[in-house]
């Protein structure tokens, strides 16, 4: 197979010794090859030692302190604030909200923005193939405010169909979330398209970029994306922080979401005044930390470049479309071909479970995920409960693939005996 | 793990004992394991206080088949205060292979069907 | 000054050598004074290199994961539960709610239980010094569903009043929001005999504990609180997890807050069923890693044992007390007895704007908080708008105070020259 | 921070120019730190396009107070494009003392109330 790289390729030996995780020793006799970066990412050491370092040189609570300490920590939250808007392109740092994660950052939007622009009736639109945080939300919204949900489908190849989506449009609804890499079927979607249709259309849309942002390069103009919603803990930086992005006049207008210190401009018993944006949307002391440590993560990614790390994947992702389409038995979700998809291969194993895949696989030290990948619409549209699921990062490499193709053999032996 | 899927388990999940649902039953219940979607359903008669017939259905891995399928033979004659009694512990060492925690589930959720229709509610795990 | 003592002294010196913040050298010549542990905590080297060994060797998402370092986290994750339910005394680590911190805690509150509860017309009874936290949620939620707001009064000494409180409880309140201790006043409220009469008239107790958990032995039960709330950060754990507990029943019988991953049963696009308790609350991935060293940080606080704690900071503050108590021109928040307070104390120096006195400080290494420390109610309270706080915690000794005593002196020095 | 003290800010902080209100005035205007609470408000009268009278009140810092003090004499007979002109850092060099992050709203607080006071609309501080 060949394929046109623009960028030279990684240099996967020099990234790999960059992560402890990749390279500490275990029980068993097999390096680790971790395939589950689409749940979580392993942290390379200079995020490591970043978060090490701030706790033992700069931690304090930001925005109220007059002490040098307390001066540090906030000059370095608001920097990595910088350093998020400038990775997806947001025309101000203050369009960036630092939460704990791509849920909460969906949630966010669905009660600020929701509640408040989302009446009875209203047609809210997801996607067949949509996590669970980009659909609970909403689910939980149109209880309140008695709103309707309309998916659009998926088709066989697990692409949207755009044809289902016109139609939904029609409707006019209020708002289209809308996944731009799918978790579990892999499919890149054409956000830019759908955006463009929505906003025609007078919808909002909030974009789930969660197995984008790390993935390939986001421009949050370009894509159209009223919101955006991405979690630092599957792009190597640390578990507690996450990024809303929001244009900058929809979050003036918001109400809070969270109500708590930080977040207020006046304060009586009985109401308040809020702050501006985006310390309107943060109350509470935040992740501090993880959050000044996401921006050590970008500037790792941003090092290699985001475009090596799309193409990276893609080899990857052919290389193991490749591989485990020779493997009898063994069907795969989602597109075909490697440029339409993100570096996930969702797979189920004719007769054997996927947690019992997975529970083989590890047995060999591969770590994939088993299960419905929180995407349970997507799974009954396959008419499946779970898959095994593969995904790449920056530290796999075409050797990862043959192990893992090598422990699904031995499923089947096992299986199969 | 070559621990885990031994001939027990594997003969357990490839020829399932009482494999089916009964109509009616006395006492019948389908619990779902939330983190896969599994499902396993169990269906009692019970006569003079034992049970006469038990039948399992449901979708699973390995795991939860087999444990399944070894929790009816385990049940079945046995006194409804025998069923009652039953531990996940029981279960486990009928079993014989090392459950792991994030596979505890998948072992133990026909026996929590079991329950949850015995009693009317679904145990939580940590009482099985 | 003698003051019963029930344990033996802390080894302050051998606790300090375990801060490597406070032992880090600085530009300037004198050693760092840190009074600012009520806006957050330094962290001891065994919580740092527990975040370092987290991501160096157990990095995983949890719960759903079949393999070896993913089950792993899970039973940290879970271990940690049950760390943090045994400090409180909580009767099961099922009523453990890992969250960010105590804002998103009082927050899950109002919305998950309140929205639910509480309706049109109906009190809620708060405090005239509660932290913004847990206030502003509770306003949120009256806007809502058209609910009142009342404030317990505060005493000219800082103490709640508590015959007014008997008079707002004749209204039959649905809730009483109360904090443990204050981070402001630095008063202990008796939050066991509030709880009692506040469940005499049928209201549910929501008790903020951010400056109390850190600080002296809680026992959720024997405090009769029906939700608890406390930040990680404040008491040497990092900054991504905090805990709201709640009773089992009432956590049962709430819908959920957020709304994504891990917290479902059954996902259909239009409708979903929820997970059990805790899991229905922790919607996304949590800050596995965090919670993990909160549990290491509740570890090490048992060690020293949180008696000992406390009267190492009753005696710190007495002595605090005492000798700012010398200074002419400056008045103490809140109640003079040691006894009666946490180890807080906020002041007013008549001629100097807090701001000044703690720049002035930092000038000295002196590390304090000013401002209107998230409780502009309690400020009005006492006609100020702003104040300057020392907040003390373990690591904290004496000469800290007479470090503080010297810069106070100093700032008079500058401003009535 | 000995530094920040200096005569200067000391000066203007203890014996405030232009201290007090305009009533009538043709823009007024108070704006409030979120962050301590502080409060500054400035009343100008204008005539033939230039300030004529200028006052500030409030209350806050020696930071906020001496930055509000010294910004009423420089905007003091001023044409209201200059004022329109005037930059953040205009009034931090003629401040002179060196302003940490963390005092930054302190000492422009005055200056933020005066462009809300001119164009209805309090700017961002990024926009001063
Ligand atoms: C009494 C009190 N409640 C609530 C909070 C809020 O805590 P957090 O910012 O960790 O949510 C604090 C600390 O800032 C506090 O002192
Ligand atoms: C597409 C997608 N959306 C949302 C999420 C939720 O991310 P988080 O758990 O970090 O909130 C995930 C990952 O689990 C995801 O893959």
């Amino acid at each position: 197979m060949t394929i046109e790289r623009s960028t030279p390729p990684l240099d996967v030996g020099a990234i790999r010794a960059d992560f402890p995780i990749l390279a500490s020793s275990d029980a068993r006799d097999q390096r680790l090859v971790y395939l589950d970066s689409a749940a979580s990412s392993q942290k390379p050491r200079a995020v490591i030692e970043a978060i090490d370092d701030y706790y033992r040189e700069s931690n304090a609570n930001i925005h109220r302190g007059v002490y040098a300490l307390s001066e540090r920590a906030t000059a370095r939250y608001e920097e990595a604030r910088h350093l998020v808007a400038d990775f997806i392109n947001a025309e101000s740092p203050r369009e960036c909200i630092f939460v704990r994660n791509t849920t909460e950052a969906i949630n966010l939007v669905a009660n600020a923005w929701g509640r408040r622009n989302v009446h009875q009736g209203d047609l809210i639109v997801v996607t067949e193939m949509e996590h669970h945080s980009n659909l609970v939300p909403w689910q939980l919204l149109a209880e309140q405010v008695g709103a309707r949900i309309e998916a659009i489908p998926v088709t066989p190849d697990g692409v949207l169909d755009l044809d289902a989506y016109a139609r939904l449009l029609a409707q006019e609804p209020k708002v289209v979330a809308v996944g731009h890499v799918s978790n579990s079927a892999g499919t890149i979607n054409p956000v830019a398209e759908i955006a463009r249709q929505a906003k025609a259309a007078g919808a909002v849309v909030v974009v789930d970029g969660a197995q984008a942002a790390p993935h390939l390069a986001v421009d949050v103009q370009a894509l159209g994306a009223d919101f955006y919603a991405f979690s630092g803990h599957k792009m190597l930086a640390p578990m507690g922080a996450g990024v809303l992005y929001g244009r900058l006049p929809l979050l003036e207008a918001m109400p809070p979401f969270l109500g708590g210190g930080g977040m207020i401009r006046k304060v009586e018993i009985g109401r308040s005044t809020w702050a501006d944006v985006p310390a309107r949307f943060e109350a509470g002391t935040p992740a501090v930390g993880d959050a000044i440590v996401l921006g050590v993560a970008i500037e790792y990614l941003k090092r290699i470049g985001m475009d090596r790390v799309r193409e990276h994947e893609r080899d990857l992702t052919a290389y193991g479309l490749a591989r485990l389409g020779e493997i009898a038995g063994l069907s795969i979700l989602g597109p075909r071909n490697a440029d339409a998809r993100g570096g996930v291969i969702s797979f189920d194993v004719a007769g054997i479970h996927p947690h019992d895949v997975a529970a083989i696989l590890d047995g060999h030290n591969v770590a994939v995920r088993a299960g419905h990948h929180c995407c349970q619409p997507l799974m009954r549209r396959f008419g499946l409960t779970a898959t095994t699921r593969a995904s790449f990062y920056v530290y796999n490499e075409p050797d990862d693939v043959d192990r893992l193709v090598e422990g699904i053999l031995d499923a089947k032996r096992i299986f199969e005996a | 793990m070559d621990n885990l899927y031994r001939e027990v388990i594997l003969d357990h999940y490839k020829n399932p004992r009482n494999k089916g649902t009964l109509d009616p039953a006395d006492y019948s219940y389908e619990d779902t394991n939330p983190l896969c979607g599994d499902e396993i359903r169990i269906d009692l008669r019970v006569a003079d206080g034992r049970v006469s017939e038990v039948r399992f259905s449901g979708r699973g891995c390995a795991i939860s088949q087999a444990a399944a399928s070894i929790l009816t033979e385990m049940v079945e004659n046995q006194t409804l205060d025998d069923v009652k009694a039953l531990t996940k512990d029981d279960l486990l060492e009928e079993l014989g292979v090392p459950i792991s925690p994030a596979r505890m589930k998948c072992a133990l959720l026909g026996l929590k069907a079991l329950k949850a229709g015995i009693y009317g509610v679904p145990p939580h795990d940590e009482d099985l």
